[in-house]
């Protein structure tokens, strides 16, 4: 029951990239095409399931000022682990277009992100979920930017045309493209949220993109 | 020989800035981007602390993981001594001089989960970058992450002025604008070989 | 003198409102009008030197920017800003800035993104921090590089002016790598007769149009002279260096779109500094940015990215060269705390 | 006397529209109904010193001092005092007021003695002009007494007298040089003798040669110099002025003081020879009524307290219903919208505006033009100043010197965009007092 | 197994290294300052006086602030707040603000076309804003710019209505107000006087329609406990406030329940606040 | 200290179990990650060469930098063609890596571009094989997967005999029209295809004969 409610919490309500904004870089990055949304957001799921897990399950013993290092050990032990994973079975143009982007799952503030305001403080069962929602609703977002990104700049969506005269608009695989498209992923949701707050009668202030929005450190705080 | 130093430090500063061209660094980039003082604060932060890293890791690349057959470790063996060596440096700031404390220390915390210093400590080590090569490029690829925020602030300070549309409010219009730079910046391309 | 001679004021309609209740009767569409009739002479040389679609080309941008920018206002909420002129230059100035062979349906897309993303989502005229047309055409040159930089070479002077586009393609001057000779001769040059962007190549046109709003005091002199006196001097030196790899500044500054963007385009009061110690730097940076994009950059031409750039520069350079008001020591940007 | 005059940043030219300057001062005739006002002056108001029922004289003294920053109030003619209530004033806020119902007699009350100026000590000079209820009389009502009293520390060496008259359509000033230039004169030597100027200098712009000429002639000799300036507006602006006349630059929030310079206007300076020389106190001042609308236009000398609407029928009524009524020049005066306002001691002129010079704001945005930049001969930035103060950006203004504005309004005349520039500096300005003042008290 | 080893080292000299620091420079966070956190709305809207949230709860723990000043808080959070810091928990009042004013353009005459910002301070320095009671609400919105929870209508009609449900009494309005006519009233209180005006009930007839003309009926009718009168100026003891019935005997109908009759209230409510205020804002 | 040991320690066992978990996955992964990679090259090498090859051998001769020949022999070891691989750094995006089949006739079986980084959709016209699917095709089953899929710049190459080419210009034999837009990275891929013809005409005998 309550595992459900964590893995969907991920998909929409809590969706890391359209509404907590987390792990920008990735999302931005490798978000040109389809597929590569979609690798990239399996590679991170597996991180973040993995991590989450682990964490949950070793949380009781670490002690609370190693707690971020002790974390981001595990998180780069999962991310090691999926970057040779990766080299050893995965397509190898998706290995070179994804790039360093592997790596860098290690700081995507998602990952720890989740570490810290839930598998650090939840059962390894729960956290296993909160992950994979999180994971998929990651993928998810990265997908759906990805395939406009892709379908604008390429005509194709998953390297299938979908209509053999489209001019590509090759801004869209740059990164402005990706910038742009993000940038109107977030409107709209604001938009959809404005409206909501309206039919409620509140009123609805986007939040402002800054560090009030991030507890890793006392920035913005004042 | 300098030619090539010259390419390297142009291309990384404006033809591959970390921000704009190759998409690292983006949540600093836009969350301390609010006000010039925070991004003047930070990129000074980002320039010392990726000057640091970029020297440390090349060195234990060439003299520890590669004679050792172990780059497989890079990853975590790089994060690990990022965090370390932004906990000792914001310590010593911290001790030594207070003024610099409050100018750039603050910001160091923000620094360990950035893409950026690691990002720039992977693409040299998969560069096979000399260690001054390393040091030189981290360095110059800060600078232009700190053009870039410095720039971006400015920006973003007038249009906070200006009267965007609610729901482009916030995080929408700063991706947007962020855009419009990047497209300005694709026109230094080719430059520095 | 009895009462009933004397007729009283109505105070019933009376408006109140703050001082000055003088005004000496400018108005941004007036500005806007006189920007469009200065671009007119380089507007007339474009379709006297391309065919008649270059009209069109204009047409199809001028249109489009109107109706996006009624459409947004609309869709904000707010009234209908049409009236300002400002969309209709801003269509103009796209049109000028593209090849006369793009399709319309191009234009309309260059159109959507100069107005929409350049301009309406920061509110409209006036808040926008990069100028509108350039966002428009850069976008267009990253999403159609084919398109945007085939060039066509312009009618034959002898030929009917109706007679369509000239199929030929033909390399524009900073196109084609510098061999030590010119392509076109230096009269070309000047007036016009090479390929490009069809409202950029007339030199004599935009100065014309350009002086007309120096004089008129539209605009500062400060920006194109700096622009241009930059691009000339490192142009000049980079030639003297090495005459068989770069071309003589002559030809730099007669071609490409240095003309149309220094007295048009940098130009643009809303996206540059406002003052004239700013208006200098403004027109330095964009020189020196030109021409760095020209010799070495992998662009042929660099005026529209140093423009959108220094864009990015005006707030800072505004706030560094406010002017000291009278009796202040310091400057208040100065002060403003870091 | 023609020295190479030094030229202010920035101003403006705006039609000058004198249309009232060959019309002779002519003396209003008695009402029967005053409203004279308690604070006709900055600062704190007079303290009424005479109750309801009471009868006065003209020129008793009706309103005392009422605090350090303030001036004294006296019955404008012979009355009983009707009541001790309010009335609207200019700016749209209510004034404490006296209303007089005057006895249709005009006895005036036992003069103060003619003092002997030359020989007169200062203090006994500037004890006159307190008592005899002077403030400045071109346009802030400063109570002149505080101001010819400068802090011990500060020496005045030159004194300005201000007949510069700039605002266009006014020409009070310029009637009052032509008719009483001798009072002029006499009041400009009184005041530099409180001082102890050794300079005195009379300004007055280039379009008034008649007034040069006289002023000059008049002056020969008596150590006054007289100075023909460029005509541009807001030449009579007192920082500019100074500038214009001497190169000295009052600093950023001072006064013109600190740069040894005291700036008085000449119909102030005509109010101070009565007051001294004939023991007049202050109670009528010449006002310009003028605008196309009105019938005969013209300069009159009007007790304080003559509702405006006396002075519009004096002037012949309209013949077009004007849009907006105006106290003050176009430039400055503030628009009011009710014609029982009484004549304060700082009006100097009644202007009305036909519906074809009417000004309508609008706000669009500024479209960064520059124009307000290169005319505020503050050198600010009023066009970024007025986009962060519609934000509400008013610790932004601060920093960007908003305090220094002398909201004369050159930015909004020539603004393309047609801003309320004036309005927004006066709101900010507001605004940042409020601000500084709440964070003195918590400091406190 | 060298792997193994480096990464345990490396393991190990990063313990050290952070052991040492928190060692000697480690600053003890308070737990209890987090848990008070928590039951703190964190909109930093400043009505408790002190510069956002944070600084407040760092005040409370430190004892040097007393809990209830947040008004956003509920009275659930505030008695938890209570047992945390061992404190005897205060009476909870929540309050509203009220505009008190019902001069709309339909009620009250304006005197002139006033052209200038969209602003009420800005207003008032041009001939006070033009409307004939220069008392009454110039409708400008100032008030509803800076309330942070968007609880301020401002109606077309040239008036501010504040919206009880979503006033959570920050207060920040009060200040707002150049003309000063909005109170803070209990959120209980059901009846209203819709005019602040002192002046005599025939200056007011003059410039409005819907002023309060001091003619007594009200006090007469709900008791002098309950309401009384000051000048000319009806007031509700808000100690002891009267019954809702009372309202039927004002000819004016400035004693109301409503900041507007029921009717328009239907109607205006679907329009948000937060979008008429932009239209407002120049 | 009690408190420092116990930090130590338990930040040196989260790394021990870590570190131990990726030797784990080191060891197991060694094989398949160097076989992805050798599959990635030897993909791209077999396209080129004929279908019979059984076997390629990398040549170990004396050439420039970024030059190299690969010799495929049949089942029974018979030399069938070569392969070359050159590269130039003038693309668009930099570097332009190619190989380029030659039967023993000196004749080009085919050319491929195994790494570019040139502009996708514009540069990639010159560059890429890549079978370009329809949606609608696939869902309706109508879509085959080619061995070879074409490109209209880099099948101009096929058939002709290794020499040096000119792009748009010189004789019959040596031009090779470009595609507008695109002229950079045609520019690139020639010079690439230049550079293995010119080492393959010269070592020609060298080539064959190893074995
Ligand atoms: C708040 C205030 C304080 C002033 N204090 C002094 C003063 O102490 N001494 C002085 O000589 N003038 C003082 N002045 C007068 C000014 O110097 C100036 O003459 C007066 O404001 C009229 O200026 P304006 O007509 O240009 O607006 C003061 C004015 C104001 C508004
Ligand atoms: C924009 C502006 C224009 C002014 N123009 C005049 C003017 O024409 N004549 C004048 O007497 N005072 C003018 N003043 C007021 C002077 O600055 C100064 O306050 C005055 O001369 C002081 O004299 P008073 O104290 O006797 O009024 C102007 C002030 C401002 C701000
Ligand atoms: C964003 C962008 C990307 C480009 N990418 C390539 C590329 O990958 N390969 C190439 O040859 N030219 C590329 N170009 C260059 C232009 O297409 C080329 O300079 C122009 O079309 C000249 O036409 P031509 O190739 O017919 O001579 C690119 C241009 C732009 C604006
Ligand atoms: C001198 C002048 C130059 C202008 N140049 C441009 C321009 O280059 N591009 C553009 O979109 N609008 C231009 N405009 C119009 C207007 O300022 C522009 O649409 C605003 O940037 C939109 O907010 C210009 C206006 C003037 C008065
Ligand atoms: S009103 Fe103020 S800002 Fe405007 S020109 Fe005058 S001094 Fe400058
Ligand atoms: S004059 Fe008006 S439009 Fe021009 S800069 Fe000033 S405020 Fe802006
Ligand atoms: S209406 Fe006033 S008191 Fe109520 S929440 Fe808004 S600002 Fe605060
Ligand atoms: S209640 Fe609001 S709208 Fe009315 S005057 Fe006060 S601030 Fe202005
Ligand atoms: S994801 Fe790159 S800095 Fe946060």
């Amino acid at each position: 029951m309550s595992a459900t409610k964590e893995f969907l919490k991920g998909l929409w309500k809590e969706n890391p990239v359209l509404v907590l904004m987390l792990g920008m870089c990735p999302t931005l990055a490798v978000s040109s095409s389809a597929k590569n949304a979609l690798g990239m957001g399996a590679a991170t799921t597996f991180v973040l399931v993995g991590s989450n897990v682990a964490i949950s399950l070793v949380r009781k013993v670490v002690p609370d000022k190693v707690r971020i290092p002790c974390y981001i050990v595990i998180i780069a032990v999962f991310v090691t682990i999926v970057e040779m994973l990766m080299a050893a079975y995965a397509p190898p143009e998706l290995n070179v277009t994804l790039g360093i982007y592997i790596p860098l799952i290690v700081v995507n503030c998602i990952v720890l992100g989740r570490a810290e305001a839930f598998a650090s403080k939840n059962s390894p069962w729960l956290s296993l979920f909160d992950g994979l929602g999180m994971g998929v609703g990651f993928t998810l977002a990265l997908m759906a930017l990805g395939a406009v990104r892709e379908f604008l700049g390429a005509g194709t969506i998953f390297e299938l045309q979908l209509f053999p005269k489209w001019e590509p608009f090759l801004l869209m695989q740059y990164a402005p493209g990706a910038f742009f498209v993000l940038g109107f992923f977030l409107a709209g949701m604001n938009m959809l949220r404005i409206r909501r707050a309206r039919l409620e009668g509140k009123t609805y202030t986007p939040p402002s993109f800054d560090c009030s929005q991030c507890n890793l450190c006392e920035l913005g705080k004042d | 020989m300098v030619a090539e130093y010259f390419g390297l430090i142009v291309g990384a500063i404006l033809v591959n800035n970390f921000v704009l061209s190759r998409i690292l660094g983006i949540c600093p980039f836009l969350g301390v981007s609010r006000k010039l003082s925070t991004a003047l604060g930070m990129g000074g932060a980002v320039i010392f602390v990726m000057t640091l890293t970029g020297f440390v890791t090349a060195l234990v690349q060439h003299y520890v993981l590669l004679p050792l057959d172990l780059m497989y470790l890079r990853t975590i063996v790089f994060i690990l001594l990022i965090a370390g060596l932004v906990q000792i440096v914001e310590v010593l700031l911290q001790r030594l001089s207070a003024p610099l404390y409050q100018a750039l220390g603050i910001y160091l915390p923000l620094i360990t989960t950035n893409c950026a210093v690691l990002g720039s400590a992977i693409i040299c080590a998969d560069s096979h970058y000399s260690v001054i090569k390393s040091t030189v490029f981290c360095s110059a690829s800060a600078v232009g992450f700190a053009l870039a925020l410095l720039l971006f602030a400015s920006v973003r300070e007038k249009i906070e002025l200006a009267r965007v549309p609610r729901s482009l409010e916030g995080p929408a219009i700063a991706l947007l604008t962020a855009g419009i730079l990047a497209m300005a910046f694709t026109g230094f391309s080719g430059l520095g070989g | 003198m009895t009462e009933t001679t004397v007729r009283l004021p109505d105070t019933s309609k009376l408006v109140v409102s703050s001082s000055p209740h003088f005004h000496d009767g400018s108005s941004v569409r007036k500005i806007m009008l006189l920007v469009i009739v200065a671009l007119m002479p380089a507007c007339l040389a474009g379709v006297l030197t391309f065919g008649p679609r270059a009209l069109w080309v204009m047409l199809v941008c001028v249109v489009a920017c109107m109706l996006v920018e009624a459409i947004c206002t609309k869709l904000q909420g707010r009234t209908c800003t049409l009236g300002d002129g400002s969309a209709a230059l801003t269509g103009l100035l796209l049109g000028m800035n593209l090849p006369v062979t793009t399709p319309a349906w191009m234009c309309v897309v260059g159109a959507i993104i100069a107005i929409g993303i350049g301009k309406m989502i920061y509110g409209g005229l006036g808040y926008n921090p990069f100028n509108p047309a350039l966002v428009g055409r850069v976008a267009l040159l990253m999403a159609f590089p084919t398109a945007m930089t085939t060039w066509v070479a312009p009618r034959s002077a002898s030929s009917p002016l109706w007679a369509g586009v000239d199929s030929v393609t033909r390399a524009t001057p900073l196109g084609t790598p510098w061999t030590g000779e010119q392509l076109f001769s230096t009269w070309e040059l000047f007036i016009g007769r090479t390929g490009g962007s069809l409202g950029e190549t007339c030199v004599p046109a935009l100065v014309l149009g350009g002086l007309l709003l120096i004089a008129l005091k539209i605009i500062r002199w400060q920006v194109p002279v700096c622009f241009i006196g930059t691009v000339a001097v490192i142009t000049g030196i980079a030639h003297l260096a090495a005459p068989e790899q770069v071309a003589p500044p002559l030809l730099h500054i007669m071609s490409g779109g240095l003309m149309l963007g220094a007295f048009f385009m940098a130009t643009d009061m809303v996206t540059t500094p406002l003052g004239r110690t700013g208006a200098v730097i403004f027109g330095v940076g964009c020189g020196v940015i030109t021409a760095v994009i020209r010799l070495w950059g992998s662009y042929p031409e660099g005026v529209s990215f140093a423009i959108l750039i220094m864009n990015a520069f005006t707030p800072l350079i505004d706030r560094y060269t406010a002017g000291k008001p009278f009796g202040v020591i310091s400057h208040p940007g100065r002060e403003v705390k870091l | 006397m023609t020295k190479k005059h030094l030229r202010f940043y920035g101003g403006v030219q705006p039609q000058e529209s004198k249309i009232a300057s060959g019309v002779a001062i002519v003396s209003a005739p008695l009402l029967a109904t005053y409203v004279v006002p308690l604070q006709q002056h900055i600062g704190v108001p007079a303290k009424p010193v005479v109750a309801k029922g009471d009868k006065v004289l003209r020129g008793q003294l009706i309103g005392e001092a009422g605090g350090f920053i303030s001036a004294a109030v006296h019955a404008p003619t012979s009355g009983i005092v009707k009541e001790i209530g309010s009335c609207l004033g200019p700016v749209g806020n209510q004034l404490p007021a006296l209303i007089l119902e005057s006895d249709g007699e005009d006895q005036a009350a036992e003069p103060m003695s003619a003092l002997d100026w030359p020989n007169a000590s200062p203090d006994e000079l500037r004890k006159r002009v307190a008592e005899a209820g002077i403030v400045g009389m071109g346009g802030a009502a400063f109570p002149s007494a505080v101001k010819l009293s400068p802090p011990q520390n500060k020496t005045i060496d030159t004194l300005i007298l201000n007949g510069v008259e700039c605002e266009p359509c006014l020409t009070a000033d310029h009637r009052l040089m032509l008719e009483r230039p001798e009072q002029v004169i006499i009041g400009a030597r009184i005041t530099a003798r409180i001082l102890g100027a050794k300079q005195v200098i009379i300004a007055i712009e280039a379009n008034k040669p008649d007034a040069v000429a006289l002023l000059q002639e008049k002056a020969a000799g008596t150590g006054v110099e007289v100075r023909s300036l460029q005509v541009r507006y807001p030449q009579g602006a007192e920082k500019q002025l100074i500038y214009s006349l001497t190169g000295r630059k009052v600093p950023s929030g001072g006064l013109p003081m600190d740069v040894g310079c005291v700036v008085q206007n000449v119909g102030t300076g005509a109010a101070i020879c009565e007051a001294v020389c004939d023991g007049k106190p202050l109670y009528e001042r010449v006002t310009t009524v003028t605008g196309t609308p009105l019938v005969a236009p013209g300069n009159w000398r009007f007790r304080v307290g003559t509702p405006y609407l006396e002075a519009i029928k004096l002037a012949g009524g309209v013949k077009t219903d004007p849009v907006k009524i105006i106290s003050g020049g176009p430039m400055m005066g503030m628009a009011v919208y009710s014609l029982d306002i009484p004549i304060l001691k700082n009006c100097s002129g009644i202007l009305l505006l036909a519906a074809d010079e009417l000004r309508q704001y609008e706000s669009t945005p500024c479209i960064r033009c520059g124009r307000c930049n290169d005319t505020c001969p503050m050198a600010m930035m009023p066009g970024i100043l007025s986009v962060q103060i519609e934000k509400e950006r008013f610790e932004l203004a601060e920093q960007w010197h908003v305090l220094d504005c002398i909201e004369c309004g050159c930015c909004a005349y020539g603004c393309p965009a047609g801003r309320p520039l004036v309005q927004l500096m006066g709101r900010a300005k507001a605004a940042v007092q409020a601000a500084r003042k709440s964070r003195t008290a918590k400091k406190a | 197994m060298t792997a193994v080893f480096i990464l345990t080292l490396i393991g190990l000299l990063l313990g050290l290294a952070i052991a040492l620091t928190v060692h000697y420079f480690g600053v003890p966070t308070d737990p209890l300052a987090e848990q008070v956190a928590e039951l703190i709305p964190g909109v930093n809207c400043g009505a408790c006086g002190f510069a956002g949230c944070n600084d407040y709860v760092e005040a409370l723990v430190a004892g040097k602030a007393k809990p209830g000043h947040c008004p956003s808080q509920s009275a659930d959070a505030l008695q938890k707040m209570c047992e945390l810091l061992g404190v005897a928990s205060e009476p909870h009042s929540e309050k509203v603000a009220v505009v008190c004013c019902s001069g709309t353009d339909q009620y009250a005459i304006r005197r002139a076309f006033y052209n200038g910002v969209n602003d009420c301070h800005s207003a008032m320095q041009v001939a006070g804003g033009a409307k004939g009671c220069v008392y009454g609400c110039l409708g400008l919105g100032s008030c509803s710019r800076v309330c942070p929870f968007g609880a301020i209508e401002m109606r077309a009609d040239h008036i501010a209505v504040v919206h009880p449900e979503l006033c959570v009494g920050c207060g920040k309005c009060v200040t707002a107000c150049p003309r000063r006519i909005i109170k803070l009233v209990p959120k209980s209180a059901p009846i209203h006087v819709f005019c602040i005006s002192p002046e005599r009930g025939a200056v007011k007839r003059k410039v409005c329609n819907a002023a309060c003309i001091g003619c007594r009926k009200c006090v007469k009718a709900a008791g002098e406990k309950q309401m009384f009168i000051n000048g000319f100026l009806a007031s509700v003891n808000y100690e002891n406030p009267p019954d809702v019935n009372v309202v039927t005997v004002c000819p004016t109908q400035v004693l109301r329940t409503e900041a507007q009759p029921a009717a328009v209230a239907a109607a205006e409510a679907s329009a948000s606040p937060a979008a008429a205020a932009t239209k407002t804002a120049s | 200290m009690k408190d420092i040991i116990r930090l130590c320690l338990v930040l040196a066992a989260v790394c021990f179990c870590g570190a131990a978990a990726l030797v784990y996955v080191n060891a197991k992964t060694l094989i398949p990650r160097q076989q992805a990679q050798q599959t990635a090259l030897a993909e791209s090498l077999f396209m080129v060469l004929p279908p019979e090859t059984n076997a390629v051998n990398a040549l170990e001769l004396p050439l420039d930098k970024g030059l190299s020949f690969f010799l495929a022999s049949d089942e029974e070891g018979r030399p069938l063609a070569v392969a070359g691989q050159g590269s130039t750094n003038t693309g668009f995006g930099g570097e332009v890596v190619v190989l380029v089949g030659l039967e023993r006739d000196g004749r080009i079986r085919g050319v491929m571009v195994s790494k570019h980084s040139e502009t996708p959709g514009l540069g990639t016209k010159a560059t890429d094989r890549k079978q370009v699917k329809s949606l609608w095709k696939v869902l309706a089953g109508k879509e085959k997967d080619l061995d070879f899929p074409p490109n209209d710049y880099l099948d101009i190459y096929s058939g002709r005999q290794a020499g040096s080419f000119v792009l748009g210009g010189g004789s019959a034999e040596q031009r090779i029209d470009g595609i507008s837009g695109a002229t950079t990275s045609c520019q690139a891929v020639l010079a690439a295809v230049n550079r293995v013809c010119d080492a393959y005409n010269k070592n020609r005998d060298a080539i064959w004969a190893a074995q």
